[in-house]
């Protein structure tokens, strides 16, 4: 306890560096649970994009509990016209998905996405962290220019570790824009990933000597199937 | 037997139905896939060696319509023919790796992955979707929350700074060297535009584009393309070409006859 | 107030065109009280702009009391970090004034990088640790001293050990914050330059025995193939 104090004095200095003083923790109380609610409302209504739990919790003032504050709001909001979503360790306000149909006058115009875009994001996201090699086995064709590029673009992808496989190739794994765009609060969310899970449809599984077995993946050989990368992703 | 052979010809006008399409497939696997819904069974339970006998039925179809297929739709095809012949015989003993019948599982894996994929990518972009059935803060009030987007760049544009920066040293040999070379077709084309315009004879070295005359690798190159460009067009019988002596200056002319027609 | 009905029907008609039906006016019943509240609370929050009564009374359904539901929209946020204001005759929702301090440090504006800055950035990101004389060979031209403090600044480079060479320079590296902001979790992740080429992020430029090179050859004709763009390569 009395280290929190010390800490709450040390990281208070280094956040007033730059904005106008938030109310220095430690010498003032920490604000009540209401009035943490009507912060991260006010923080979380005032941005277009989602707020990290860890701005969140940076912005306001020291001793706070974001975590729980958060959990208050969005009963607050449950069944309203605009409800708190979640995409992966971040916050935002949307409106309710059931009255579309009032704001379609707000709808901005989206690129459209080629159909090879579509699936490769679609792989990414199922089966992510994955090489471009996977995608390629995957789809049975070369990943096409522009394809890759547009996903990046979009920042709905973004790219993950390499792989720890000869060749160490580079992966892609799919961004917190992209829950957001999807209205998904994490990868596990994903429509119908348990029952492809289930069906070994999500599995690494190469077959040396089939058409669609390229290089990297006869490489990849021995850590066939779950890489500890796409457990951490999913299994947290 | 006349119901079989019936049978046959509606198959194959239905391949040949595919093969009009075939620029909107996305590759062998695709094309696999859409002949394997043909058949409207369970795709694990898909009989591979049919689906083999399909696929290479259709390409040998699109052969017969002289439709060029890409390279991968022939590799397949390939691999399709050895499976089938692995399965339709029994197995030897003394061969290594995967048995025909694990071959045969795999690509019925793959068909059915692919398809689990494509109707997994239709429920994603169904969803509702920010921008269009789910909408953010229409007036932001803040610019943004990270101190650090001041000023933004992106992933992309980083990678692309670099790989232009990068190229730019991959690509300086190179284009110091190609342009030293014409290329056959544009002395050609060089060649038949000159003609056109003038029926009198010329030194071949009087069509050499500019820049290719002083002396040099560029002249070497150009003088090579203009030389066989012009006995490719005295083939055709388009030029006369004459050489007065040995190691004379070489001339040509529009063949008689020719070109004249264009102006009237 | 002819007119006013007459849009109503329109736009209802439009908006019934995709997703659940709005209630048709005059022949479903009016939406309940706290259901138009919802509906006014989700269009003042997607609005760009303040929304006027009339505005409101044309989106909502027919027979809807936007008088009443905006009262009570209101007194509901009474109070909390978000309130609805009225700005002559429309409404929108504000933060609530006494917590605009939490805002107030975040209205900067919004800059792209320059080009020898974004360079210089990625040589550093690459290389690293990377001493400014490398910087500049690979680059081509010298680093002015504004970029390297640009990017100090943001904090997306630091400095790190000094090179064991004659003058020992000293080396650059990238930072943490960098990481964070282009979504990477080590700077050994950023693809090579044969993945980048693989998964097509190049510009369509030629490289050595692509494919491109020789249709773009035939195509320039007269030129015998040397497009402007390769003129001002091998000209500077």
């Amino acid at each position: 306890m009395m280290d929190d104090t010390q800490d709450g004095g040390q990281g208070c200095g280094q956040d007033g560096g730059h904005a106008p003083a938030p109310p220095t923790p430690g010498l003032f109380p920490v604000p009540p649970l209401a009035e943490q609610e009507r912060m991260i409302e006010a923080v979380l209504f005032a941005s277009a994009e989602p707020v990290s739990m860890a701005d969140l919790t940076r912005r306001l003032p020291e001793g706070c509990d974001v975590a729980e504050a958060l959990a208050h709001l969005r009963r607050r909001y449950a069944g309203r016209g605009v409800v708190l979503t979640r995409a992966g360790d971040a916050f935002a306000f949307r409106t309710a998905p059931d009255l579309a149909w009032l704001l379609h006058s707000e709808q901005v115009e989206q690129r459209r996405l080629s159909r090879a875009a579509i699936e490769t994001l679609a792989i990414i996201a199922y089966h992510q962290p994955v090489t471009r090699a996977e995608i390629e086995e995957i789809r049975g064709v070369a990943v096409s220019r522009g394809t890759i590029d547009q996903l990046l673009e979009l920042e709905w992808i973004r790219l993950g570790r390499r792989r720890m496989t000869p060749g160490r190739p580079v992966t892609f794994v799919v961004t917190e824009a992209f829950l957001d765009h999807f209205g998904l609060e994490s990868a596990r969310d994903l429509p119908g990933l348990k029952e492809l899970r289930e069906a070994g449809l999500l599995d690494s599984r190469p077959l040396p000597g089939g058409p669609g077995a390229a290089e990297d993946d006869s490489e990849a050989g021995e850590d066939a199937g779950i890489s500890p990368d796409q457990r951490a992703l999913f299994d947290d | 037997m006349g119901g079989a052979a019936e049978g046959d010809i509606a198959l194959r006008l239905a391949d040949e139905a595919l093969i009009l399409d075939i620029d909107g497939f996305e590759g062998p696997l695709d094309l696999l896939l859409t002949l394997a819904r043909r058949q409207k069974v369970d795709l694990r339970r898909i009989p591979i060696l049919q689906l083999a006998e399909q696929y290479l039925r259709f390409i040998e179809a699109a052969r017969g319509l002289r439709i060029e297929l890409a390279a991968d739709y022939l590799v397949m095809a390939a691999w399709l023919a050895y499976l089938k012949s692995r399965l339709l015989l029994p197995p030897d003993p003394a061969e290594e790796g995967p048995s025909a019948e694990d071959l045969a599982a795999h690509l019925a894996f793959q068909l059915e992955r692919l398809e689990a994929m494509r109707e997994a990518a239709a429920r994603l972009m169904a969803r509702d979707r920010l921008g269009r059935e789910v909408h953010a803060r229409g007036a932001p009030e803040a610019a943004t929350i990270a101190r650090s987007r001041q000023y933004t760049a992106s992933l992309l544009e980083l990678m692309q700074a670099y790989a232009r920066l990068r190229t730019r040293d991959d690509f300086r040999p190179y284009a110091f060297d190609r342009p030293d070379v014409l290329p056959l077709e544009a002395a050609l084309e060089r060649l038949r535009m000159r003609l056109v315009d003038s029926g009198d004879w010329l030194e071949l070295a009087q069509f050499l584009p500019p820049g290719w005359r002083a002396p040099g690798k560029r002249r070497r190159s150009a003088v090579a393309s203009t030389f066989a460009a012009s006995l490719e067009l005295a083939k055709q019988g388009q030029v006369d070409l004459t050489q007065a002596e040995s190691f004379g200056p070489l001339r040509l002319r529009r063949a008689a006859g020719r070109g004249r027609s264009h102006d009237g």
